[in-house]
């Protein structure tokens, strides 16, 4: 999967026809093989914009930044990116006709160890699902798989309560609370997020085990129907912690239960927790 | 810091017998918060709210905790106390521990107490947070809407009208008149339907205060009360009703023939058609199901035959929109299917009918003229068996409850028939004869002495056919023995059953409906009118099986709520509503989806102090807002906050147990 | 399943927290106003007892219950927590409780994922005219927290006297 | 003074680890989630003292807790009355095992700002009852640049025992304070030398040591002069860079939490029931609400604003109040950036901008 030339080749285009002020991509770090999210403003600079498997960041997250909330943006987008664009979208925090989304057919994105991401090989949606121009003209039709139970979802289901307590309260403890994980999450844009608010009794300053079950409890519970799983949390903590494992679980119980489709797919949809059908499963409540 | 006041009620006994009051007058005192704890045996009445009041004034309270029975009960009491000492009613919290202690956990005095004690120091915590409130008023706009043009609609919209308020009156039917125009006469006193009920429909017609809108559904109802917005669909009557003069011409010349729902089928009218003589507004309208204009395009007759040119096979529904301020809801009932008496032959035998087939029949405008005849052969019946309670009071085939009117009614029908046919004879199959009202058990006596008639008391197990006569069998308790009758004819005292629209159109307006499908009132017995929404009343048979005495009266007293509402320019509304935040609010709109009553819109704020730049944000119309809260769960920054339930308070009360 | 190990209470996530002797369950009942509330009352003024483990917090909609009120109750005071509200269609404002009831399953899962067990948050829905099913929801959540032994969540030890 | 010199192998460097571990409240690296964390071990098994410096956080919480107790209040009607916190955790006379010299260096760094104006007393206690043991890396890591700063990483003695790995599987080991020395005592080093499991080193040592280290130096793929850098940065405040280089910057704090020198924190109370409990705990400059005040004003409402002070505070403020830089080369917080960006690269990037 390498787009570089067809990316450097339409930013070029849309800085040529005056269509935005700044092009969203990916460049080389410059030190190393990983690539880092570059924000061109200089028609002269399209030249470091590259796009191959290791281009990892989801870069909606830039959206939501006060330097580009209200900028004309270019911007390259995957299937999961599109995907959280869609919810962005959705829930107003971007102007659709700010946006130029380059869409790109997805063959999924690999680790720093080369290795192709979990989160990509069980991709049900690989192709962008809004998008102003493909890097390859139109969508491949490509088969994507059918939703499938994560692997380390079932492994933990599989455990018992003891287990899967002691599992959870090591993630827990093992969170430094430096909060890295929101803040690379493109759907965590809140002006303050409400953990962070001081006036707020959901206030956990300290970095204690107790407010990091607090925070990534009530953070995965904002998330649930909203998660595109790009993993960029993943990506951005220090502790290497498997969030994933919450956003999966909740996306797979929304899923099951209200069979509602993933995250930002249509435009329009909110998510689980906006709607409701009068047949959603009443069987746990007495 | 606060300063609070906790006053714990012995409410006589009924705390103090199982809850140590100065135990938790003790505990209360321990609170950092708490500056005045005493404890009294009637806090609701006068002394003891008097020393509320008081300690407000000698302690400079800050805020106010009851520790008595529910906040449902006595809220508003204490609240005024309050007011009358000078303080924000708001800033009072009343910890429940009568029906959440001292009642229900009578066996375990220590418990009781410690957990009274909790209800109070979670009460306290969450008082620390209240807030003073203040009412807020919403303008009113001055219109009633009447769902229903039965007897109650008419009632009700006749009353209101009479105030001079403005009363938009929808009726489902071509004309106004419900089940009370089939009638021919009324118990218990024998007076003509049509004579008592007719005058009353010109009224409405031909009230200055009144719109009509005949063959109309109320399709929307948004808003809150005083100010709804009701939108109304006028269906297509085919027939232009500014220009028709009702000379009737078209459905006398009209060639199909369909059943008349009116006469309950006994007869036919034509597609197009007045319901009955009688109708208001006598103006036909073509029943396009069957009209072969409109289904296939041939006939055209009526259109031919219309001098004044009032037919448009062309015109479609239309949608018109109301303000509104109040609603009578008065769409009456239906009568009950009887089939499922398969024992009875229901449906196999032509001669078993249902009361109000009797009814239509007796009547002097019926389709048999007056004289009731036997629907298989024509004949006129002599023997004729009434079997009560069809549906009703069976938990088996039908529906648990009494439809109260069948007993009056079939005494009625022995009469008719009595009246009606020389040398018949009525027998009566009734479980019990339910006959409280004024006059009713004397009429009833009258009728069984008058007409002579068997009352048997017992269910009949079976129905069969020997010849062209009907044999019933049946017990009859009184005297332990099967009985068997032989008739000409059997009538079923269907029971009475909601409307079948009333959950559709309990759900489009917002109100509650019980599992038979009846819109639930505010309270049985202290608020029988009212809904629970705000400004939706409830009049007739919407709400229960009700004879016509009582709907009229109900139907007068929701007037009389309504005239209430609109007693003043503007009305006073529970501050208890949301806020946002705007600092916080990211403007994701999700709060505007899920709001139930649509009281969330968007503005435009700018990014920071002194910015050019716009970002949106929720803000809430606070007259609609009804404050439930589901914009502030689904708040993810937090932003929307609840007046007297916001996060603050709830997670003291959470953190205080 | 209950929590014991040597005959002594312990909690069932976490067996190496053993309940003191006297042990009671602290259980936070977060009820709507215009349904559960209203049946609780009932189930007093029809004087139908049932466990005084229960601290019952009004609110206006079981839709007003934000998931965190469930997970900020089990970390501080209590070891259970039961939300009821209208039955379905039954909602005071039209439609809270079928919003709440996604919120609810979803919470409830999580939390079961994440090592809780699934009685430690229940839900109902009690209208206002089921006193005595109140009384048996609070019965039943009451024995099933006392079965799953003390709740020690991570903020509690900080807490401790 | 002589130079105390000692050599091992493999076995019995893991031999003296034992013993550490068995005899000492220890803390070493343990992995979790492939990443390491100084956490207490009862086992060698549990930890990686040699654990790599990309994958392993600071040992800093150990001396300034991402989250401590303050103090504890109770609050009722008696008033409210402070109470003893809980006995610290950290206070008792321990070692360190596994700690990079970069990351030592860093504590050597912040002892100044800790005995400042205001001494901290559990910070100081904790210090002096610490002994850290380091192994030297072999190997500069991708964004490491420690060499190019102030201090002398060859002969640092920010940790009391450094370890260097000789050729031929030959271990030094080297007590560099004499609180290393003592402990080397208590841990019998006589005894370990009879038993023949460690050895006074030889007069080749010291050569083999520098070539360890002239071999580990030439590995660093990132050099600069700091001094150079330094006086630079001292002149560019207003330097439109800042706003480039922060550009990418997504604001997620991970730099300042994971960083070896960072000591901003924030103050928060919890409270249930008449219970309350004060925590000290770390917090970002990067973070946006840093600096917003109780009226309303935040003077770095803006990206740029806060990198510049991140920068300047590390490079040049810290440096001319106590002349040093509050920057260890260490690299963690380039390594665990989500998007990559590197301090290295940002202070050359804004250095360049300097008109000569």
């Amino acid at each position: 999967m390498d787009y570089t030339n067809q990316i450097r080749e339409i930013a070029s285009k849309l800085f040529a026809e005056g269509k935005i002020d700044v092009f969203v991509g990916y460049r080389m770090t410059g030190f190393d093989e990983n690539q880092v999210p570059a924000l061109i403003r200089d028609p002269n600079e399209v030249s470091k914009l590259v796009f191959t498997d290791k281009s990892v960041f989801n870069l909606t997250n830039y959206l939501k930044q006060d330097h580009t909330r209200n900028k004309r943006i270019g911007l390259v987008v995957k299937g999961c990116d599109s995907r959280a664009l869609n919810l962005l979208l959705t829930e107003s925090q971007v102007k659709r006709e700010n946006l130029h989304i380059v869409g790109i057919p997805c063959k999924g994105v690999v680790d720093e160890s080369g290795n192709k991401m979990q989160n990509c090989i069980e991709c049900i949606f690989p192709n962008p699902v809004v998008f102003d121009e493909m890097v390859d003209g139109t969508p491949t039709g490509s088969e994507a798989p059918s939703y499938q139970v994560n692997t380390d979802i079932r492994n933990i289901a599989a455990m018992n309560l003891v287990e899967r307590r002691a599992c959870f309260e090591e993630v827990f403890e093992s969170c430094i609370r430096c909060n890295a994980c929101r803040h690379s999450c493109p759907m965590c844009y809140c002006a303050k997020c409400c953990i962070d608010q001081e006036t707020s009794t959901l206030y956990h300053g300290a970095n204690t085990t107790s407010s990091a079950f607090h925070a990534l409890m009530t953070w995965s519970l904002h998330l649930a129907g909203r998660c595109v799983d790009c993993r960029n949390c993943e990506k951005a903590c220090p502790s290497h912690l498997p969030l994933h494992l919450l956003h999966k679980w909740n996306e797979q119980v929304i899923y099951e239960n209200f069979q509602e489709h993933l995250a930002g797919v249509h435009e329009g949809d909110r998510g689980a927790f906006y709607k409701y059908n009068m047949k959603d499963p009443d069987d746990f409540i007495m | 810091m606060a300063r609070v006041g906790v006053f714990v009620c012995f409410c006589g006994a009924n705390i103090a017998d199982f809850v140590d009051v100065p135990a938790v007058v003790e505990e209360a005192k321990r609170i950092r918060e708490v500056k005045f704890a005493i404890d009294y045996k009637y806090m609701c009445s006068d002394p003891g709210q008097q020393q509320i009041r008081d300690a407000i004034v000698q302690h400079r309270l800050t805020s106010i905790v009851v520790a008595a029975c529910s906040p449902r009960m006595h809220e508003k009491t204490f609240r005024k106390a309050l007011s009358d000492a000078g303080m924000n009613p708001y800033l009072l919290e009343v910890a429940n521990i009568r029906e959440h202690s001292s009642w229900v956990h009578q066996k375990d005095k220590k418990a009781a107490t410690a957990k009274a004690a909790d209800l109070v120091r979670m009460a306290v915590a969450k008082s620390i947070a209240n807030e003073q409130l203040h009412e807020i008023s919403v303008p009113v706009t001055k219109r009633a809407l009447v769902i229903g043009g039965g007897i109650a609609g008419i009632q009700a919209a006749l009353d209101i009208a009479d105030a001079r308020i403005p009363v938009v009156l929808v009726e489902k039917s071509p004309s106004i008149g419900g089940k009370m125009a089939q009638l021919d006469e009324t118990f218990p006193t024998l007076d003509c339907s049509q004579c008592i009920l007719t005058p009353k429909m010109v009224d409405v017609a031909s009230h200055p205060y009144i719109e009509l809108i005949p063959y109309a559904e109320v399709l929307e109802l948004d808003g809150f009360v005083g100010n709804y917005k009701a939108k109304i669909k006028k269906k297509a009557s085919y027939v232009n009703f500014k220009t028709c003069t009702g000379c009737g011409a078209c459905w006398q010349k009209c060639p199909v023939k369909v059943p008349n729902e009116y006469n309950m089928g006994i007869d036919k009218r034509k597609a197009i058609y007045t319901p009955f003589p009688q109708a208001v507004p006598n103006k036909p309208v073509i029943d396009a199901r069957y009209c072969t204009m409109l289904t296939k395009g041939k006939c055209g007759i009526c259109s031919k035959v219309c001098e004044k040119g009032s037919i448009d096979y062309k015109m479609q529904d239309e949608i018109i929109e109301r303000e509104i301020g109040a609603v009578v809801v008065a769409t009456g009932y239906d009568l009950w299917d009887p089939k499922p008496y398969e024992e009875y032959g229901v449906g196999r035998f032509k001669d078993i009918i249902t009361s109000l087939e009797f009814e239509r029949m007796v009547s002097a405008n019926g389709p048999t003229n007056g004289v009731p005849v036997r629907p298989s052969d024509g004949k006129i019946p002599k023997n004729v068996v009434f079997i009560k309670c069809i549906g009703s009071r069976d938990e088996a085939k039908g529906i648990e409850y009494c439809s109260k009117i069948c007993c009056m009614y079939t005494t009625k029908h022995t009469i008719l028939l009595h009246h009606k046919v020389h040398g018949s004879h009525s027998y009566v199959f009734y479980m019990d004869i339910r006959a409280a009202g004024k006059g009713y058990e004397e009429f009833v006596k009258k009728a069984q002495v008058d007409t002579g008639a068997t009352y048997l008391r017992g269910r009949v197990s079976k129905i069969y056919k020997k010849g062209d006569k009907l044999m019933v069998r049946g017990e009859d308790a009184q005297i332990g023995q099967v009985v068997e009758v032989e008739a000409d004819l059997v009538v079923l005292a269907t029971a009475v059953v909601p409307n079948k629209d009333n959950p559709d159109l309990a759900r489009l307006l917002g109100v509650s409906y019980d599992k038979y499908g009846y819109m639930s009132e505010a309270h049985p017995k202290l608020r029988p009118v009212e809904t629970a929404k705000a400004g939706i009343f409830l009049a007739g048979c919407t709400q229960a099986p009700k004879d016509i005495p009582d709907t009229v009266a109900q139907a007068s007293a929701c007037a009389a709520k309504v005239c209430g509402i609109f007693s003043g320019d503007t009305m006073k509304k529970d501050p208890m509503i949301s806020t946002v935040n705007k600092e916080f609010c990211s403007g994701c709109q999700n709060c505007v989806k899920v709001c139930p009553y649509g009281a969330i819109v968007t503005e435009e704020v700018p990014m920071g102090h002194g910015s050019k730049e716009m970002r949106t944000v929720a803000k809430i119309n606070e007259g609609v807002c009804q404050g439930c809260g589901s914009c502030v769960a689904v708040c993810r920054s937090m932003a929307i906050s609840l007046a007297g339930f916001t996060d603050p308070q709830i997670i003291n009360e959470i953190v205080s147990i | 399943m209950e929590a014991a190990v040597n005959n002594q209470l312990v909690s069932i996530e976490k067996p190496e927290i053993v309940a003191p002797p006297d042990w009671e369950p602290v259980i936070i009942g977060i009820l709507c106003n215009w349904c559960s509330y209203a049946g609780s009352d009932l189930t007093g003024t029809s004087r139908i007892q049932y466990p005084p483990n229960i601290r019952i917090i009004r609110v206006p909609c079981s839709s007003r219950v934000d998931p965190w009120f469930l997970i900020k109750s089990l970390q501080t005071t209590a070891d259970g927590v039961l939300v009821s509200g209208c039955h379905p269609g039954d909602c005071h404002y039209i439609s809270g409780n079928y919003y709440a009831r996604r919120r609810f399953l979803v919470t409830k899962k999580l939390l079961n994922f994440v090592g809780f067990h699934e009685n430690r948050v229940q839900f109902s829905w009690v209208s206002a005219a089921e006193g005595p099913k109140f009384a048996k929801v609070v019965a039943k959540v009451t024995e099933d927290i006392k079965k799953l032994g003390p709740l020690h969540l991570y903020k509690k030890e900080n807490f401790e006297k | 003074m002589s130079v105390e010199l000692f050599v091992t192998d493999k076995a019995g460097l893991t031999k003296f680890y034992e013993a550490i571990i068995s005899k000492n409240e220890t803390y070493a690296p343990v992995e979790k989630f492939g990443k390491y964390d100084f956490k207490r071990v009862s086992s060698l098994d549990a930890c990686n003292p040699d654990a790599p410096i990309a994958q392993t956080l600071s040992a800093k919480p150990l001396f300034f807790p991402r989250s401590a107790k303050i103090m504890k209040y109770t609050a009722d009607h008696s008033g409210t009355s402070v109470k003893e916190t809980d006995e610290d955790s950290l206070a008792g006379k321990r070692v360190i095992l596994g700690m990079k010299h970069c990351d030592a260096r860093a504590l050597q760094v912040l002892d100044k700002v800790y005995n400042w104006d205001y001494i901290d007393t559990d910070y100081q206690r904790r210090r002096e009852n610490t002994v850290i043991i380091s192994t030297r890396c072999d190997k500069a890591g991708t964004h490491c640049f420690c060499t190019s700063l102030d201090y002398d990483v060859e002969h640092s003695d920010a940790m009391d025992v450094a370890i260097v790995n000789g050729t031929d599987g030959k271990i030094f080991i080297e007590p560099r304070t004499e609180k290393g020395k003592n402990f080397l005592k208590e841990m019998n080093i006589e005894q370990r030398i009879s038993n023949n499991e460690f050895q006074i080193a030889d007069e080749t040592a010291p050569e083999a040591i520098k070539q360890h280290y002239e071999a580990f130096a030439a590995s660093f793929r990132l050099k600069m002069d700091y001094k150079e850098v330094n006086a630079k940065l001292s002149k560019i405040f207003d330097s439109p860079e800042f706003e480039n280089v922060s550009a990418n910057c997504i604001s997620c704090n991970t730099c300042a939490f994971v960083c070896p020198t960072c000591h901003c924190f924030k103050i928060s109370d919890e409270k249930v029931k008449d219970t309350g409990v004060r925590y000290k705990s770390y917090d970002s400059c990067n973070n946006g609400y840093f600096t917003l005040m109780a009226g309303g004003h935040n003077p770095r409402p803006v990206k740029y604003r806060r990198w510049r002070q991140r920068t300047l505070h590390k490079f040049v403020y810290y440096k001319e109040r106590f002349g040093e830089n509050l920057c260890v080369g260490c690299g963690k917080c380039t390594n665990s950036c989500p998007v990559n960006i590197s301090i290295f690269e940002v202070v050359n990037q804004v250095s360049e901008t300097v008109p000569v």
